[in-house]
């Protein structure tokens, strides 16, 4: 086992990584831009060093300085975190030629699955179910009126290196798929300097579903069921749940099959994500896999009882995976909120000083934050500042532990989204779980 | 009972007493330990009730203390009678663990990389600079390794070396200071 | 580095500007524990009254603590000098909402128990008191009903009703403020 | 279901049921004293009454003002918590007589199991195994003489009425019978205005075991397993833990049918937890019966799921028992630490004002407190200022958690027992789980 990581990454989910290596008896790094020196996963690391002012990519994503203070510090692994340097196949390659660990998959693992097209015809040879569309990248505007005439109209273009919604386009007919095509490669080179781009079939109103699967370097895989990540903004989770409220027994077998032979068929390595839509007929598609810990990875952890920041360690170690597939029991119901700092309403940032926090407690609530009374929350990086997650016997019971900790939640000095989480969890639409990707927007429209 | 609906009090009505010798002859300029400690039980007071604003005025003397959403301002002043030969002191407060406190003047070079702090060019090599030494802007002062290469840092400006902050073969970070220069010095 | 090692800071210094006037002499602290214990006094007594202002000066000295929607200010000041002619304006620090500010030497009665408060001995008889009513000390002034019994509170002094403070048939609470007497009227 | 309900205690118990209520949907109103105005239960309720000034005889313990309080606030029912009117049957009879419900057992299950001698006595008519010693009342010097010769030396002499440790005398020969039976009938009589003492076999080391149990109206009775409350301090429990690291499924399955046998036979009502005695052979002897919700009730919870304050009001409420004992299973290891505002190494109580608060918070760990920064603990009452409770997979995932969790809390201005917790969790005979009730004063001694 190694003896002191580092963690390169900032806030809650740095936090979430050192408690992770405490409780394995693992020294810790922390990394820290100038504008985190006064931070709370600074303070609980053993160890800090300074990579950079304020600006990411000067600092936590400054490969150098991220490997330099890894050299300084002796550590025997790094890991990434969420963002930043997490999905950098580069980064995960430098890490693996100094003899110092990545704790994540193979860099090979992050570059197939980071090209999307590549992804999807992998999956798609394998036999296993693919959102209907183009295989590969497109190569013309012919290649994509010819994809798109084929599984009919109306069809989304995606970027192959895409994420975050940019570098996509709806089209709904023939005529308007020239210009659509044009402009998701212009702003498919520009924002992620590849223009390649491919099509899908366009879904209305579909769940997102995606599956925790966990694999040792043995090649054995197995999967911890399945998370409900429909509450989105602008492709952005807001709420996510586990057990999802329209997947039964059969089909999280069904769905959790595909999710582990998807990823042995790319030998993956450590834990990873498998994203799939599921339409209203409950058909599933494979649309992606994520090789980085998922920011709500804790609602499975709430249900499995499996740490899976540990089970990412132990298996960057070398151990082999020593839970079953039928050893994984998923207990009750467990719902995160994403808690940002931002205006409830505009959703414009609001960084600031929290002059009061106070968290929620009690039976079934676990707060991941880093903030803290007298923190301040820097303009310069992601807006979230706190997951507020609950888990109950049922979902009735999530869903009311989660309405009462929202209302003990105290974060004063600046705005967060903790009014429309109030909002989404009064919804009677919600609280029968009749939600798509599209209830957000529909919620905010009313 | 109604929420919020407020408690009875059932004792005697509190009275504040402050006394009567609240008062002061104003000599000494420095803040005594008792009174520093008075600012931040005010100061815990504001924080603790997540006011605003407080503020003490007394002979002369007021102190406010105000808190807004982002920023922290803490204000001590003095409208006395007899301000006359009184100099504030003003005290910069120095960064964690860095400089000495005179630094007035000086300039510091700081570290545009983390890596391990190399005052010469190799082990039996002399070092680049010594304390005292006068150097010239472009000038090497030392090498920062980082991922196995030589990064040699130059002097920001000419002057005297006055002090060199880091100790060869250490792993330093981004941004920590390195030498105090002082550019006014001359040969 | 080393664990609590303190990073460096490329922030300018904060300057802390020093009054004047703020003297040494020991004995002479700004606040007492005793008097910050009192401000702490003011501000829970502002918030638990629900109120938006209160303030008390008492020889030169004046404190002020306000609260508003969102924000909140404490002023404690004490424009002292001319203690001589001034009247300590000392005032009694008042009970959940109710008596009015002007009750300097006045006597409240509060509830010894929790229960329904009742003006009147039935529903159909007069009250006990009227506001103006001079009452002697035992005398009855109203009845709260507690576990099916009516228990009879009685004035604790001679005086003149100034203020009832609870509504006939609403609950009360223990220590709740119910009538304001003037014992120094005379009928 | 209750519409609204009066909780007549305070701080952590008080809070624990509000937020149950409030899952339930369920109003709350709360009582404090003069001194608690500006705790944190009397916030988080909807509605508040001052019921006296700061001594509990004349505030929370209080019968007229509190039952006055239960009647202007117009509350279906009360929640007693712990201490206070918890066991008081004449209360709880006095409720039952006015038609507000009394949250618990029926006032005369309280009475009988107030009377310690009487309950070993009715417990033993069943043929269950309780401690040997007199059943019943010892009349006499000679009565304690012949019993104690039945079971030979050591025996201890304790209270009928008793409790905390008061009114007890351990005998180690027959000589020092006569005295030792007259001084314990003297603080029997002086601290419970009961003179009525028994004697009962005193036990080198033995383990603290108790079970928790349910029973609805209609006497079908569960146990949700045992709790290990073996770490205590002059009778006082800091840690608790469950499973015990003693207990196999065998002897739980054993103890946890005597034990709903025990309650069986005084037609128990609501949640009780009946407490035994466990020897170095892992014979297991029947103490007595606490008919109120446990302090470290949340260990429970932690790993059966079951919360145990909302099926206390359900049952109350009238409803049956949902879960069958074969639904009941014991997931993970959990441990509870209680945190109590006093010197670590003296015990004297460290009452003051909190200048900083902050709770441990990530995977598995559970705060359960009415503290915060600015919040002062009274010098009126209980200690006991927090309950960090953590629950892992095993038994040394819970423990790493509890190690890290005491390293995160922040309790400034006042002392507190944390640095105690942290010996204890370093201790090497600990950590293997060899412990017993002698285990603290051995720590504390070396």
């Amino acid at each position: 086992m190694f003896k002191k990581v580092l963690v390169a990454n900032r806030g809650e989910i740095a936090l979430r990584v050192i408690r992770a290596c405490r409780e394995l008896g693992i020294k810790t790094v922390a990394i820290h831009s100038e504008a985190d020196a006064a931070s709370l996963h600074v303070r609980a690391a053993d160890e800090k060093v300074c990579v950079g002012p304020a600006e990411a990519a000067l600092s936590y994503r400054n490969i150098p300085n991220v490997l330099s203070a890894a050299e300084i510090t002796s550590v025997d692994a790094i890991h990434p975190g969420y963002g930043f340097l997490s999905e950098n196949a580069h980064f995960a390659e430098v890490c693996e030629s100094i003899g110092i660990k990545f704790i994540g998959p193979t860099s090979e693992n992050i570059a197939m699955m980071g090209d999307k097209a590549k992804a999807r015809e992998v999956v798609a040879k394998r036999g296993l179910p693919v959102t209907p569309g183009s295989l590969g990248e497109l190569k013309s505007e012919d290649d994509a009126l010819q994809a798109a005439h084929k599984i009919g109209f109306p069809v989304i273009i995606k970027a192959t290196a895409g994420g975050g919604g940019r570098g996509m386009r709806v089209v709904n007919k023939a005529e308007d798929l020239g210009r659509a095509f044009q402009a998701a490669q212009a702003e498919a080179k520009s924002t992620f300097g590849n223009e390649g781009v491919y099509l899908e079939r366009y879904f209305l109103e579909p769940r997102h579903i995606e599956v925790q699967v966990l694999a040792d370097h043995r090649g054995h895989v197995i999967h911890l069921g399945e998370r409900d990540c429909s509450i989105q903004r602008r492709h952005q989770k807001l709420v996510e749940e586990t057990p999802s409220p329209v997947i039964d027994d059969k089909l999280r077998r069904d769905i959790g099959r595909v999710a582990v032979e998807a990823v042995k068929a790319v030998q993956y390595r450590n834990v990873g994500t498998v994203e799939f839509l599921l339409d209203k007929d409950r058909n599933f598609f494979f649309m992606e896999v994520n090789t980085r810990i998922q920011v709500e990875h804790p609602i499975t952890e709430m249900v499995t009882g499996i740490d899976l920041i540990k089970e990412q360690i132990r298996l960057a170690a070398g151990e082999i995976l020593t839970i079953r597939q039928q050893d994984v029991t998923m207990n009750g119901h467990s719902i995160e909120c994403r808690i940002n700092a931002e205006d409830p309403e505009k959703f414009t940032p609001s960084p600031g000083l929290i002059t009061k926090y106070s968290a929620p407690g009690g039976f079934g609530v676990r707060v991941d934050s880093a903030m803290e009374s007298g923190a301040t929350v820097v303009p310069h990086y992601d807006s979230m500042i706190a997951k507020l997650i609950t888990h109950g016997r049922d979902r009735q019971e999530a869903i009311a532990r989660m309405r009462r900790a929202l209302d003990e939640f105290v974060i004063d000095g600046i705005k967060t989204t903790i009014p429309l989480h109030r909002r989404i969890f009064d919804d009677a639409d919600f609280q029968k779980g009749h939600v798509s990707t599209a209830f957000l927007e529909q919620l905010l429209a009313r | 009972m109604s929420k919020r609906r407020s408690s009875p009090s059932k004792k005697k009505p509190r009275a504040i007493i402050l006394p009567a010798a609240f008062n002061s002859e104003a000599q000494d300029l420095l803040l005594t330990g008792g009174q520093t400690k008075q600012i931040q039980d005010l100061i815990d007071l504001l924080r603790r009730n997540n006011l605003t604003e407080l503020e003490l005025e007394r002979q002369g003397v007021r102190i406010r203390v105000r808190h807004e959403a982002g920023a922290k301002a803490v204000t001590v002043s003095a409208q006395d009678a007899v301000p006359s030969a009184v100099q504030p002191a003003v005290r910069p407060t120095t960064a964690a663990g860095s400089p000495p406190d005179d630094t007035a003047g000086l300039v510091t070079i700081t570290s545009p990389i983390v890596g391990t702090f190399y005052r010469s060019p190799s082990p039996d090599a002399d070092a680049y600079v010594e304390e005292g030494d006068f150097v010239k802007k472009g000038q090497v002062l030392c090498i920062v390794e980082a991922m196995k290469l030589m990064n040699e840092i130059e002097s920001e400006t000419d002057g005297r070396i006055v002090k060199i902050l880091a100790e060869s073969t250490k792993p330093i970070e981004y941004g920590q200071a390195l030498f105090l220069i002082d550019p006014k010095a001359t040969a």
